[in-house]
């Protein structure tokens, strides 16, 4: 009161009324149940709206802090259980409820929240991210988890006794409580910031709706999608399932499950190198023994084998040739002489020897008949000859004087008288043995 | 380790490799090239894992400092 | 070993000449010609296979490595 | 050998000699002529014959020497 | 040997006076003068044929011989 | 041997005497000198057949020498 | 032998001779003329015929001589 007027100022009474309300010990903490009214969402801010029941209704304010942590987006209409206090707003004179916190009246909150959370998220499409594949031999494993937990117990035994080699770095979180959710992103980020890691497990033991609930928590979400790294969840039971477990690239039953899903079994992968390489040998063993009998077929064509054939037929082809050739040879030079030999026995000279043998006759012949009429002529000649010779004889005058004539020639003539003669003449006095001369001593003419 | 192909892609490359050979039709001179490939891989598969030691789980404390963690064996 | 020409082509080239000398149509100078390429072949080839043996016995030796060569594996 | 004409070429040539003298009266001055050519080219044919048992033979000989005694195989 | 009378115009002409001297009624002279083409023509004949057959079975010879003894082939 | 006329028409000549001559009525002179003339003929047709009986003898010796004798062909 | 007077015509002389002193009527003279003419003739008729033999059996003995010893034929 600092004025002493009796009229009271609004803002003195106001002033008074607010104090009334803040320090009545009911109304600074209320549980009030009531539906919402005339709410509409303003994102990032303080929220005002109203809560009534059938026959009231009270104005309602929750501050942006406050309604950061709803877990769940309130509707109109909705029923809710808010706590909060009652208190003044001056400048309206109007009195409302602060609210501290709200949550679904019916239906369990965290259920509600957990709905709207996994409706939302199902819409943003987020649990149909591609899945991260995880490494099958993890050098550096990152388990987020709480430090004194079994799940990092599980998970070092499980990891040692599979794969000895891998490096568990444990990024020790709150896993239970209101910070634990920002704990957990804080190392989820951590170990993604660190990078050297190959997969990233979180996980917490069973519990309760409220204990699991940090990994119901949308940030949390939202850190494991973001992780680089590839991320097994291993939260509460099976039977639990959380929205990490959804949005993470792999689900573990149990921690134990996740170190087996992290990794494998190094004397397994031992083995299996070395059936490898048995089988790279046996591969190559084979695949050269196929090849060698492939060219061992080829090689053992009769082509290889028997590579004589190749030319054979060609052998026998110019022998034949050949053979024939040679056959031909002596069949022409013997047809040849056949008809040489034919001919030249027929050029025989017998016709002619025949022939001069006939002319020889002939001429003979001739030569006796050229000489018989020859002879016959002379001696035809000679008959004739003689015959006129005797009778020449016959007729010679001398054969008078044989009987005693004798006649007398002078001078070769006959002198027939005795005019013929002169005395002392010398005739001749002819006889038929001879002739004898005389002188003419006288003449008598008579 | 190899530097640059991690383990599994090696290991991967050699099960491609046994595949690839198993199925018999590749060409002898490519099938050599790759089972040598493939023993070397095998090889060296073997030798990261023979020669990768064992490990002790750290702690990732807020400092980025490793140190050793022994699980304490505390039941939740 | 020749360095351009595979096994196989090598191999085709192989059965294409026993193919067609087998046919037994081709000239005698031709045939000749083609025996001698296929000897050829045929050596080369062989010389691959033997190589490739080695290749694999001594990589075996140095694995220690026995497998039980199927002594008739007929494939095919 | 002769270069351009080919052995089946000479081996046809031949046997038309052949056919011709054997179908007779062939006149001798021709029939020499003929015989000459034929003889001549029996020849040449036998020797391309066994300039190729010669040449197989070598390449077999070569080749058998190397695949019985590929202990000591020499690359190309 | 005759340089334009072919062996069988030579055997033609001594047909045709085998058979005129065998109908007998050729005039001495004559005759005597055919028969001594005859004579002569079968003698030039024969010396064709022998000479013939000395060059074809030298041929077939040198042939033969190198067929039998071609260890020592000459090249043509 | 006379060169125009032939043997024939000698021996003609002969037989046209000779009958003459038995005709018998030629004169005694004429027929001397026909005589003579025949006489004269009837030699050179002996002459001619002598010579072409010798001629004919040794051709046909040298004829069947070369059938018998053809071992030993000569040269002409 | 006479020249121009042919044997017959000497004989037909001889032979008129004949007749003529035949008839008789002929003066001694003329008679013993004719009758030497006659003896005359008769004597070269003789002569003529004595010759004509002698020359046919001397040519028929050349002849003969010459058929029957052909060894040393002369040329004519």
């Amino acid at each position: 009161m600092e004025n002493s007027d009796q009229y009271l100022t609004v803002t003195a009474l106001t002033k008074y009324i607010k104090r009334k309300f803040d320090v009545d010990p009911y109304l600074g903490r209320i549980y009030l149940t009531g539906e919402l009214s005339n709410f509409r969402l303003r994102p990032n801010a303080h929220q005002y709206f109203s809560l009534k029941d059938d026959h009231a209704k009270i104005s309602a304010i929750m501050f942006k802090s406050a309604f950061e942590k709803v877990k769940f987006t309130p509707e109109e209409g909705m029923k809710v259980l808010v706590t909060g206090r009652i208190s003044l707003y001056e400048a309206s004179g109007s009195y409302q409820i602060y609210v501290d916190s709200m949550q679904p009246d019916g239906i369990g909150a965290l259920y509600q929240a957990y709905e709207q959370l996994k409706k939302k998220l199902t819409d943003e499409g987020l649990f149909d991210l591609p899945k991260k594949r995880l490494p099958m031999f993890p050098k550096r494993i990152a388990v987020v988890t709480s430090q004194s937990g079994a799940v990092i117990r599980d998970i070092i035994t499980t990891v040692q006794r599979r794969f000895p080699i891998a490096q568990i770095v444990l990024f020790p979180a709150l896993v239970q409580g209101d910070k634990a959710a920002a704990d957990i992103v804080k190392q989820i980020e951590h170990a993604n910031e660190i990078g050297n890691f190959d997969t990233l497990i979180i996980g917490r033991g069973g519990g309760s709706i409220e204990d699991l609930w940090p990994f119901n928590e949308e940030i949390v979400a939202r850190a494991i999608v973001d992780s680089q790294l590839p991320v097994i969840s291993s939260v509460g039971h099976e039977t639990d399932t959380t929205i990490a477990d959804l949005v993470a690239d792999v689900r573990a039953a149990t921690p134990t499950a996740a170190a087996e899903l992290a990794v494998p079994v190094l004397n397994d992968e031992l083995l299996k190198i070395n059936q490898y390489r048995q089988r790279l040998f046996q591969a190559m063993n084979q695949t050269i023994k196929i090849d060698q009998q492939k060219v061992a077929k080829v090689r053992e064509s009769y082509i290889f084998t028997q590579p004589t054939r190749l030319y054979e037929r060609y052998i026998q082809n110019v022998d034949l040739a050949k053979n024939r050739l040679e056959q031909l040879k002596d069949g022409y030079e013997q047809n040849w002489q056949q008809k040489v030999d034919l001919l030249t026995n027929r050029l025989s000279g017998r016709n002619i020897q025949q022939s001069i043998a006939n002319q020889q006759q002939q001429l003979a012949n001739l030569e006796v008949r050229i000489n018989q009429a020859s002879r016959t002529i002379i001696n035809n000649q000679r008959q004739s000859t003689a015959k006129l010779i005797a009778q020449l004889d016959n007729l010679s005058p001398l054969k008078i004087m044989s009987r005693g004539y004798s006649y007398v020639t002078l001078d070769k003539e006959v002198v027939k008288s005795v005019t013929q003669l002169t005395p002392n003449q010398t005739i001749k006095m002819n006889f038929e043995d001879g002739s004898a001369s005389a002188e003419i001593k006288e003449i008598n003419k008579e | 380790m190899t530097e640059k192909v991690s383990f599994e892609e090696q290991l991967e490359k050699l099960q491609a490799i046994v595949s690839q050979l198993e199925q018999g039709d590749v060409p002898l001179e490519k099938a050599l090239t790759q089972f040598q490939d493939g023993v070397k891989l095998s090889k060296q598969l073997q030798d990261t894992l023979d020669n990768a030691e064992k490990t002790l789980t750290k702690l990732m404390d807020d400092n980025n400092q490793e140190i050793n963690f022994d699980a304490d064996p505390k039941e939740e």
